[in-house]
């Protein structure tokens, strides 16, 4: 879980081998070439085991959103290096704010000297401190568009932002007239970032559904074994009931990640409105299972030695991560024509 | 799926087609297709059933010696689906008629004889006489009575929410047969003929001033002692393999609102409503009425997984969630409903459908939320059942029934 | 509780022996001359007691508009009538929108042949069907003002709203060129409306507490009575816990109304604020109370005999009476300056 | 109430204000408001709580023989009320001191002349030590043990969830002195003395990153017999008279944010977190904001009303909601602070100082809802003892607490 640099570069190396960290980038750029399923599934163990690695930011954000810019050159020229692990690539798609929408970019390119050249202020960038390969959309004079830059250029300077989850890697990156590489996008550039930010949001929910189910299962757990009164603690009403509710939350938690997943894949019309329900159901059923967890194991789990703290640490995370339950449910209301 | 199967499958498909093609005739489908769903059924539909139930497609999944063929469930279901198809009723009671399959597990030869086809055919009417006002929750604490007296059974007692007890030709009803066991085991199973003086039928009136449901009243009714299902005193046990059929049906469906105001196929309800009531534009009900079509959908989307499960032959645990959820789909689209429409709601009436429809949700909502196991009941159940938690303590449950304390 | 007219005639007449309909009438106008605590008080019985009558509309909102308005004229002239519950007198304040601010004011006054005019629809009148006197705000040339007319008077049509609480009685009133006697307002005629309708909030406060606690009451009692497996049903925590909640709700409730009420005794600065606390906290937990109430007792709340759903319904109708939950809680937000 | 009781009191008032005005000299006054309160009791507090109780002001309701005057409440009352009026600490301890009141109640005429003065004027720490790993919510569960040797006893075990162990002279400690009796009936109450080799204190770190709570882990300690409060095995009498001090001061307060940001004494944090976040003015935000303030101001009020009940006299129900509201209270304001700051809320650290506060908010709600009985527990207490509900069978009530199950 928690480690110094944010992530366990022995780990990394056994999930980019066994192919997970390469999920979603096609064979022929030697990927997994599977889809969202497959993601959302390994999502659901990572939420479990509450890994902390860049794959999300890495190999689901970046690696989708270069598939979805469709820069042949460039595609061909990172995703191996991203689904081999030995590159990480991360994306700066905000600013301060946190707002995920196109008026939420803060960042501009201009050319300079013949070159392009990005300057801005980039914050919560998922692994920032750990990216090798910024992946950066930025205002043009010709509109929004997208470049790669080293994280080693001159100019850039990433700040790790301090994070009350401590298994959670946020930076801000600073742009100082950077040289980037322009990606030439085959379409819209927002539409590929929406594109990378719905599968983000379905591999969250899958880490939410993940992790709210183990949740639950630890708690069921130590309710059979917790004896007071003379009982196990789990035939009181009083935990048996909220145990029956967690299950409701968690298994509908578990149906819409699955759900939102293969909408994706099936790159169905309504995906949209599939992943925002999983967005805020998600969120809200981890945040509740993490919290009712601790409430259900009594003073064990008031203490930092007891995990239940650390996934309700996650959970809040998750909840913010890209846009509040709030912020989903709206966009919710809106897909179905509201 | 080895080939020959392959083969044999293709060639029932087959000949159900070719029955359906003789047999379902256009002016059948219509005038099925415009019955009224009531408590009578219809010559039309009678015949039609006779017809499915003797060419043995009603239960193909059944015996040879019960108007079935012995099939598969898988080629059961290639049954169904040509059936359904043409939207024919009459096959798949083998997996949904509660009463013939009750029945069929649990009757004596004679009984079976005797009332198998006709239920088969809906010829004849049922209602479940199982709840009493003292053993609601506490379904095993029932105190009607069954006498053995020479070669039938006299019972006494009283029964509550019945539904169809006017009309049924016989009641499914669980009475106790020996008071010096503890509650589980005192317990018979019986097919009660409806038709007799000693049965009285009051009708209950429900807060929404509704009567689905009766009161029954039961003097010194006879029943012949081949009307037993199971053992004698084996009455739980069949009990709860018949509410098995019940609960598996629950937590799909609920009644709508029933002001008969249209309702948009493309739009969901509580969006329409709060669009006609001009309101759809306010932030804090826009996150409510999200959250409240969320319950649907998720539950829906749950429905779907467990039936996935079930058809790649793993037993789900979602399931049962099913009714839970649902108590809190209705009761929540109640509350924001009436959210939607403020002062509205306090009218009735037909000036005023959309509060006569948030009005009767409410209400109606605790038919899903305590009937058929109330709320509680159901969250030991998922506790229990589901996720392996220990039972209570049960201080009745060694106890003779005899010196169980009641209310 | 329900009756034909609404109310019954010989209780009216208990009622105002007793004192209790002239609760805020001045002794000097044959009223009990006491205030808002002891009107409180009463409510509280009121609530518990599902009690039907005009007691709101004439002995609280029309005795407390014309007290505030200052005419003394009319005042010396109706309110010992109302005191004595020999007149019911109501107020319309508003139309179909059911607004309760000056907005909401459709009828309108003018002049002809010298005298006092008014046109114009009012709705959600409070037991509009069993008034004599109609106490009516409108709009003048002049500005709000107030006035008093016969309910037998020619132009006055009053139609019965269908209520879901039947003990409950609403009416719309239109008024077609209705001769009307101007009421001398001694100061603005909203800040009168407004003290008429705080006093109004504060007794439906009261009834509301009243109601919820009877509604726990009587589910305990069940509670302590009703066996199931062998125990009696107050036993399992599903039953008690929900029930140790709805104290905590009721005695919320109470000392919301209390407060309030005291607040208007003391005609204290912060009166607003503990008004529209009490209009939410007390609607809230009465509309909880009722609904759990029958969730606790189980099929026998869903028959018609048992009363539960006859609070129930009172709870739902109070909760949108004079503004909902979520009005007042806007209004104490603002109310508390922010 | 008679004249002659009217004018002694009137005497009672002046001779404390006399008092007070010859001995709480400004300079003292100004030295213990500058005081920080902490584990360690200043010299000169020491000072003036000696004084106080050498003449006689610091339990004035308590007899002669400790220091007391044999007041009545009323007239203790008055006292504190001089006191109060001057700020001067010391006095009302007959009402809130719990180390002294459970002694006088329960301790040996050795212990009492031992320790009763040191504890009115603090020269002594306390430290409590009742609850254990296996014994959270059901506290008669204790498996310490005291097995009597000679003139002492010696205690083996482990006690959790103590604050100001490290410092303590002396716990109040429960233990098992019968295993063969049901749990509540074999239980002790002592006062440990903790300065001594078997006792190991290690910091027990909380979720909050803090630790203001100890492990104590004992073995061997020795306990004389004259430190056993009550008689033998009666110790859960006792516990519960000092539970009872506790709990009725509970749920009055709770602690606030700990970033030091200050806050605006005018407004109400949660509307001046909004206002600076510029969020105040969403309406589904407004309204959860209005919520979980009016859940502060109503159990504000229960208390006023509490308070007021029974200073006429009646004992009041609401007292006991106070902790369970106080719960809701917490756990809500920082839900609420969480959706105010939405992405915020991600950081910790100096430079998020209200994501610090939202943070830690949330997980000390746990303090109140899980520390000094779950709200589950005090759901049950509330239920029983408020509402008169029945308990809950209970299984190990009537067996030998030697053959009770444990985790």
């Amino acid at each position: 879980m928690e480690t110094e640099s944010g992530y366990d570069p022995d780990l990394w190396r056994s999930l980019s081998e066994m192919g997970v960290v390469g999920l979603v980038v096609d064979e022929a750029q030697g990927g997994s070439g599977v889809g969202p399923v497959e993601l959302e599934a390994v999502m659901e163990e990572v939420g479990a085991a509450l890994l902390c690695s860049p794959l999300l930011a890495s190999g689901v954000v970046a690696a989708e959103l270069l598939k979805a810019l469709g820069d042949k050159g460039v595609s061909e020229r990172l995703l191996p290096e991203i689904a081999a692990g030995t590159s990480i690539a991360t994306a700066v798609l905000t600013g301060d704010s946190g707002c995920w929408t196109e008026e939420g970019v803060t960042i501009t390119g201009e050319i300079q000297d013949g070159g392009w050249q990005l300057s801005g202020d980039g914050s919560y960038v998922l692994h920032g401190q750990n990216a090798d390969v910024l992946l950066v959309v930025a205002n043009t004079d010709e509109g929004l568009a997208a470049f790669v830059a080293a994280s080693s250029a001159e100019g850039v300077s990433i700040e790790a932002l301090p994070t009350f989850d401590h298994t959670l890697r946020l930076a801000g990156i600073s742009f100082d007239g950077v040289e980037a590489d322009r990606i030439e996008a085959s379409g819209s550039v927002w539409e590929a970032v929406r594109r990378a930010m719905d599968l983000a949001l379905v591999a969250l929910a899958g880490e939410q559904a993940g992790g709210a189910q183990k949740v639950l299962d630890f708690t069921v757990e130590y309710a059979k074994t917790r004896i007071q009164f003379g009982r196990q603690i789990g035939s009181f009403q009083a935990i048996k009931h909220m145990a029956a509710n967690l299950l409701l939350e968690t298994e509908s938690a578990i149906s819409a990640a699955r759900h939102a997943a293969s909408r994706l894949a099936q790159d169905s019309e309504n995906r949209a409105e599939a992943v925002s329900l999983a967005a805020f159901a998600c969120a809200d059923a981890f945040v509740k299972t993490a919290a009712d967890g601790i409430q259900m194991h009594g003073g064990i789990a008031f203490t930092w030695e007891h995990p239940a703290h650390l996934y309700l640490k996650r959970a809040r995370a998750d909840a913010q991560l890209f846009g509040t339950p709030a912020y989903h449910r709206e966009r919710y209301l809106q897909e179905l024509g509201a | 799926m080895s080939s020959d199967n392959q083969s044999s499958n293709d060639v029932l498909r087959e000949e159900v087609r070719q029955w359906l093609a003789e047999n379902w005739r256009p002016e059948i489908a219509r005038t099925l297709s415009q019955e009224q769903y009531g408590w009578e059924t219809s010559e039309t539909r009678k015949a039609w059933l006779a017809n499915v139930v003797e060419s043995r497609w009603a239960v193909p999944r059944w015996p040879q010696q019960w108007y079935g063929r012995d099939l598969s469930d898988e080629q059961g279901k290639i049954v169904e689906r040509e059936f359904a198809a043409v939207r024919a009723p009459g096959a798949g009671q083998d997996r949904i008629n509660l009463w013939a399959n009750t029945l069929l597990a649990g009757g004596s030869q004679a009984l079976k004889e005797k009332l198998l086809a006709p239920l088969l055919k809906s010829e004849v009417n049922m209602c479940l006489l199982y709840s009493e006002p003292g053993a609601g929750s506490d379904l095993a604490g029932i105190r009607t009575r069954a006498d053995r007296q020479g070669d039938h059974y006299v019972i006494n007692g009283q029964k509550v929410w019945t539904s169809g007890a006017a009309v049924a030709d016989y009641g499914m009803l669980i009475a106790r047969t020996d008071w010096d066991v503890p509650k589980h085991r005192g317990i018979s199973f019986f097919f009660c003929p409806m038709k007799q003086p000693g049965i009285e039928v009051r009708p209950l009136r429900q807060i929404t001033d509704e009567s689905h449901f009766n009161e029954v009243f039961i003097t010194d009714v006879i029943v012949p002692v081949e009307n037993l299902l199971g053992e004698l005193n084996t009455g739980w046990q069949v009990l709860n393999m018949a509410l098995a059929y019940e609960r598996s049906s629950m937590g799909e469906s609920a009644r709508g609102p029933r002001s008969g105001v249209a309702e948009s196929r493309n739009e969901e309800p509580l969006v329409a409503l709060a669009r006609e009531a001009r309101v759809l534009a306010e932030p804090k009900l826009r996150q409510d009425i999200a959250q409240a079509i969320s319950y649907k959908r998720l539950n829906a989307l749950n429905s779907a997984r467990a039936k996935a499960d079930l058809e790649q032959g793993t037993s789900s645990s979602i399931m049962s969630l099913g009714k839970l959820a649902m108590s809190r789909i209705l009761h929540e689209e109640a509350r924001v409903r009436t959210e939607i429409l403020g002062a509205q709601s306090l009218f009735e009436g037909e000036h005023y459908p959309r509060a006569e429809d948030a009005n009767f949700l409410t209400l109606n909502a605790y038919f899903t939320s305590i009937g058929g196991g109330t709320d509680q009941i159901q969250r030991n159940i998922i506790g229990e059942r589901v996720l392996g938690l220990p039972k209570e303590p049960e201080v009745d449950k060694t106890v003779p029934f005899r010196d169980v304390r009641t209310s």
